[in-house]
């Protein structure tokens, strides 16, 4: 299973992650899933979201989590960008690829994934208000 | 031995520092360590059955025994996404 | 809910269905899927599929499934491109997004449609062998 | 009255054409249709069980009274995706 893990302040840029997508012979499915900054949290209208994280500690759960996606179902690859740093309402925080032969290990695995590292990865989130 | 503990997210602001240095027997556990890091950061207590407790990059619960070149961590739920 | 539904036998641009993504302020996620003609069919080395459509009442039947989706998830907008004719192995045969506010029922109604696609929608292949 | 059958996918190989139109009794139901159409063609006879019956746009199950406006389908399992 290839893997790409990428924490990083800049943009993410869809288009051009979606430009090298890696599919091969046996690929049937791509699950993509984006993350992106909503207008309001809880309550009160915010216009960005500053985003912290462990660096070191969440590429090592993150490879943790594949890890265990790929004992899991047998997924060709897995990217994932998660952007830190201020995010802007609208903007995209988080960005995650599965390829697989199959519809369901695909949506399986992106779904694991997303609800993993809300449990496990150290990021957190301080809203900036209006 | 030494051990050096690092606060993430608005434990930062309750601590009022992200790292600190404590001076803790041989042996001792992860969970006594918590109970030393709250006694010392009051404004912790309040957190502390939600606190996320972690050795180096793994999470490891409260009967962890420390060693010496161990780095602590302590941190409130964590948001990604 | 917006809905688009497009049947055609021209080539799937995604790059250019990425670019329309139309988000709002409580957008917080989007699912896509991409469904890729595989290079083997059962035992068989494939070369292409060939993909028939019954267009009248694929048309009714996609709107009969939207109409469910948006009774049971709170869903902002669909986009769905089923290619038909000849398609090579690698190219791409379906495309969905699904944009909401939470990610559960982005990936709900996202599966639920391709799943009752596959149950109902009169489109059938013909596998054209290597 | 005369009602419109289309085939579709594989059906069209087994019953050699697109669509027939059949003279039929008034009154007659979807599942009636369907057991004249598979006398008349009876290579569709093995596939009898797994046939999609559709009249206009919507599936519909055997009990359904075919009127004289109708346009009926029959088809296998679909494949789409």
């Amino acid at each position: 299973m290839k893997t790409e893990l990428t924490i990083s302040p800049q943009r993410i840029n869809e288009i051009a992650l979606s430009e090298h997508q890696a599919i091969s012979e046996k690929t049937g499915a791509v699950v993509t899933f984006s993350g992106i900054v909503r207008g309001q949290e809880g309550e009160s209208q915010i216009s960005a979201i500053n985003y912290e994280s462990f660096d070191k500690m969440v590429e090592h759960q993150f490879k943790l989590i594949f890890s265990e996606i790929s004992k899991h179902w047998p997924i060709e690859s897995i990217r994932l960008v998660h952007r830190i740093g201020t995010i802007k309402v609208n903007e995209v925080s988080l960005w995650v690829e599965i390829i697989a032969s199959h519809r369901k290990e695909a949506f399986a695995a992106c779904q694991y994934l997303i609800n993993e590292m809300k449990n496990r990865v150290p990021i957190w989130k301080t809203p900036i208000k209006r | 031995m030494k051990i050096t503990v690092r606060f993430w997210s608005y434990f930062v602001d309750l601590t009022g520092c992200k790292q600190t240095c404590i001076e803790v027997d041989q042996g001792i556990t992860l969970g006594q360590l918590h109970e030393q890091v709250c006694e010392q950061f009051p404004k912790l207590t309040a957190a502390k059955n939600s606190t996320l407790k972690v050795v180096d990059v793994d999470y490891q619960n409260s009967n962890f025994v420390l060693s010496d070149s161990n780095e602590v961590s302590f941190f409130p739920p964590v948001q990604g996404g």
